[in-house]
């Protein structure tokens, strides 16, 4: 029977190679750490199962002409996805906490130190000769110290689109990593005395601080920093239109089912890079070392930052909310005050560390537009 | 070349850094004159908080800490 | 005045021809059925206004440049569109039923013989010198008889667009004529007794199996025949986002805001496929006839499989299940329930009935992968 | 240090030119038109917001490849955004007050005089020597006087994409400034006596009508003029949804999720065309002039025919009710409401001028469909 | 060639503002037509307005009033 | 030539329908093997169903047969 064999010759199991079975294998823990461990569910489900589908072979659905495949040449590429997530991010953030108190903006500053840490890390593996990245590759796996998806999306696609997958991977893994690897970091650079300080509440911000606040940071973004400029004009578009009151149809639209949509064919795309030949290279390992690594310094970074604010301030910041300049918006605020209350019961810290943690998104999108600008 | 490599890395990271900081120094500058000009312009903003609404935010972060601890 | 002349050369009255006009009203007819009969609406609605906008002549809309040619080369040859509607069909499908009695998919698999036979029908006809189909549109004609209006659509776009317009009318027809073609053959089929079987209540089925099953079907489908993997993919996606209960934003949009839209363009541009020059031939005719046949088939080999199960199994089983095999979820299924209940009024086979009913969902989306792996 | 000399050199400082910074305050003032006066800010938000993005030097969103570029591509060029925007339309229009008073469309029809008359003057400045627009130029400025905006980008997109910003521009504008231009020329133009005529109350209309009249419009524009097909076909379309009863999921959609991702995406990408090239030209002050004038002459042909109408008519008809005619809904029926109600303030003309109001849409719908044929 | 381009804009004026007025008045046409055979196929339409529904409704338009003046 | 595409049909229809029912059958084995080792790794399960809950359903289905015939 011609035909039977035709069927096991079109077969999965006849056509799969090691490494999609290992593949597939890593997506089923990509699954399992958004499902069960609720690891940023949102992202891992949808890469996890792109990556699944883009790994039965003969199936063809992230080859030329596949949905998964569209997806990335659509959204990926072009950098149409991640620009859109941006902007459902900003419609998403208050940055009332930031306007409140400006300076925490230095603690977001701060912790970019991860992102130029993790730059030199990677050419530091690759001088070792145990790695073999190029600049531009190298810029792209600095970015996961950003703690920020999208931007680190954006910038691997448009620098080094054949290791997406990995630093995808790895930024996600991370970002939901924050509460194991924060805590120890930042106890150890703070005392229980600095822990323990209380901060003022935060003032009231108008509503036309709100308003001009966007565009302030699109025309300074403008002006200095242009590569950085779609990233951050995107983000500061959701937010005017979040803050200026009279596009709430269009703002409701972005939070929700814009973002949704967008959301979805983004991780099917990033999924639909995790192929056996891009993610079973030793670069993968190298860039989860890095990424790790990217975190840690950022954290501390941020702290060390919080502990020289607190000393030259007036008024009392506890440097916790210093590990929140990360990124990783909202889990890296919740870490900064729940190590907070540990040390003193009475300590909120939610709001002032969600200050440094909007300010962290400012900040890893200005460091993405300098490693564009220099690499490009 | 591989040292130029790093020699360039070790330039992106000094201006990189650099640059962060001048960007959201500029930043918290021009938010600080915008905050102040718009007090400015909007002279009695209501900045008073009353006794009700402290009793309920009180409230509200003791329920809050209760949860979280 | 040369004005007015140009006016009139350019106006539909001038250019339409009797083609053009016979489609009109077919659409025309189409409208009827979905709106004032109730048939299919969300498709019948959108394709028959297709179709009236594709056949106004001079308009353009169906001409490369046009909207809804856009909306084809995009959404259609692509396979996008199905693929994001069965999606959409995951995320709205409760496979609850068919986890509590799994032998329900034998049900599912025997509708599928409906396929098959009306395969083999457009075959014959050919070769009787009536028709004249090759076997990749024999493939797809047989499709109908899986009652699964997207698995119709992107089977005729891979394998026979000509014939897109003509088998997505009859699948959403004969979608829709299901309570009438199948209780007389459920009763010819079936006694009395037969039809009174009451079932035992289902168990309850743990979220685990919920999670578990769609991994394990796209595992199956990817490793077994993946051609069937990007049906069977988005449709285990879909129902992994539903069940996971960690992205039920992700779940929500996907039942609503873009299921929606997807259905709207998916309407519109298989409307754009009814052109007088494809729809009005010989072949149509064929199409319809056949469809018809493929319910009656599909309905008849459920009922009869039924019987068959009901035998050899130690818990009853009420054969009249069997015809819920076809799909055309969720109305295959409240037939079934109908029939039942009008042989013996304390005989609630709903929920009993869901369970072939989303199997034959899984079992012609097999089928098609097998008609598309065979005649590639 | 070549790297800091790199980031001066490529900074908006550097790089902007005169016409980008005026441009910059072109769109801030856009911006504050929509957020701080409210007017039209769905569009005037997002188009200024666009604006701003464009005229970043060196951020290349607008240059290809980039988001906005990548929007215009895909959404106006193809006029796909604006016929889904009329589709919405269509979905949040009711039909009822015109299907009770027919009579009113004569009201939109007078008002598209507006159109002409404006494509004469912008042939008339040309002749003059003080322009240079071609008669397709002509023509898409014209159709700024339907006080449409889909329409206007949509005649604009495939007429004179090079004038795109400026028309889409003075035509928003415009409809903003409805409640100041239109209570002048309407009360010069009528008497109080005129002014506060009470009309007698609307008829019940059934379903039946509701249903039959999309398509009764949609046959019509096919039969007579197929190139406004596309436009008002699509407006049919979502009346069809609206009132058929069921497609209720798809109605609601269209009005909410899809309007509003297309319409962020519709401004975003108008606002790209806002470049100091195409926008800073002696022809945008032409444009603007002009457009001004159309609305005036639109009003004005309204309230005359409005006149007419009451003179040879049974029944009274407030003059009024025709300067709703232009469109602009529901911004210039709110107008003819309160200019009434000054006169008498027993007068509630508001169920009464929406008849008008649609019927302009229609009107300028078919207007534009005369421009394209004629031009084309 | 400057005039002829006006000879254009007029004629294009005339035809264009007769076929809008054409088409609409073939619409109003049609709508009546329509208006009449519907409404002679559903004869028992519901066309009497109750008095509660006239209350009703006045209660509304003066309360609509007194908000817009 | 018109006897190979039927030929090839009967084929096709064979191994489809086997390819159908392998199909099914593996998804039906599966799935019990999954339902008992889901089974015995979440022991206490909630199994029973309260005396209320059963009232409650077959009041729904009462209300349900009603609504149909
Ligand atoms: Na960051
Ligand atoms: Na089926
Ligand atoms: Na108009």
């Amino acid at each position: 029977m011609d035909l039977i064999e035709q069927i096991w010759t079109n077969s999965g199991i006849y056509q799969i190679s090691g490494g999609q079975l290992a593949m597939l294998g890593i997506c089923l823990v990509l699954l399992y750490l958004g499902i069960v461990k609720k690891f940023e569910p949102l992202l891992l489900v949808t890469i996890g199962f792109g990556g699944l589908l883009s790994n039965i072979p003969g199936a063809g659905i992230a080859d030329p002409g596949g949905l998964l495949y569209l997806a990335y040449e659509v959204g990926i590429k072009s950098g149409a996805f991640p620009l859109i997530i941006f902007m459902g991010v900003g419609a998403l953030t208050d940055f009332g906490p930031l306007l409140a108190n400006p300076r925490t903006l230095f603690l977001g500053a701060a912790a970019q130190f991860g992102i130029f840490a993790t730059l030199l890390g990677a050419l530091g593996l690759t001088e070792l000769g145990w790695m073999d990245f190029s600049l531009r590759e190298a810029a792209a796996i600095g970015i996961i110290g950003g703690a920020d998806g999208p931007t680190a999306i954006y910038v691997a696609g448009q620098l080094a689109p054949n290791l997406l997958g990995a630093i995808a991977v790895a930024a996600y893994s991370y970002m939901a990593l924050v509460p194991l690897i924060q805590p120890p970091i930042m106890k150890a650079l703070t005392s229980k005395s600095e822990r323990s300080i209380e901060m003022v509440q935060l003032r009231e911000v108008s509503k036309a601080e709100r308003i001009i606040f966007p565009l302030m940071l699109l025309l300074l973004v403008g002006l200095l920093l242009p590569t950085a400029a779609p990233l951050l004009g995107m983000l500061a578009f959701g937010n005017l239109m979040r803050e200026c009151g009279v596009v709430d149809r269009l703002s409701n639209t972005t939070q929700n089912a814009l973002i949704n949509i967008v959301t979805i064919f983004l991780g099917l795309a990033v999924g639909s890079k995790l192929s056996a030949e891009q993610f079973l290279v030793v670069s993968t390992l190298g860039i989860l070392l890095l990424g790790m690594v990217a975190f840690a310094i950022g954290t501390a970074s941020g702290v060390i930052m919080g502990k020289m604010l607190n000393k030259i301030s007036k008024q009392p910041i506890n440097p916790l909310i210093g590990a929140a300049g990360v990124s990783a918006v909202p889990m890296a605020a919740r870490v900064a005050n729940k190590v907070g209350l540990e040390a003193n019961p009475h300590n909120i810290l939610l709001m002032h560390a969600m200050g440094p943690n909007v300010a962290g998104v400012i900040g890893s999108a200005v460091a993405a537009g300098i490693m564009i600008m220099f690499t490009s | 070349m591989q040292a130029t490599l790093m020699n360039q890395g070790v330039t992106l990271m000094l201006v990189g850094m650099g640059t962060v900081f001048v960007f959201l120094t500029l930043l918290v500058a021009m938010m600080s004159v915008m905050a102040q000009v718009v007090q400015r312009l909007t002279p009695a903003a209501e900045e008073g908080v009353s006794d009700e609404e402290v009793a309920a935010i009180s409230a509200a972060i003791t329920q809050h800490r209760n949860k979280q601890s």
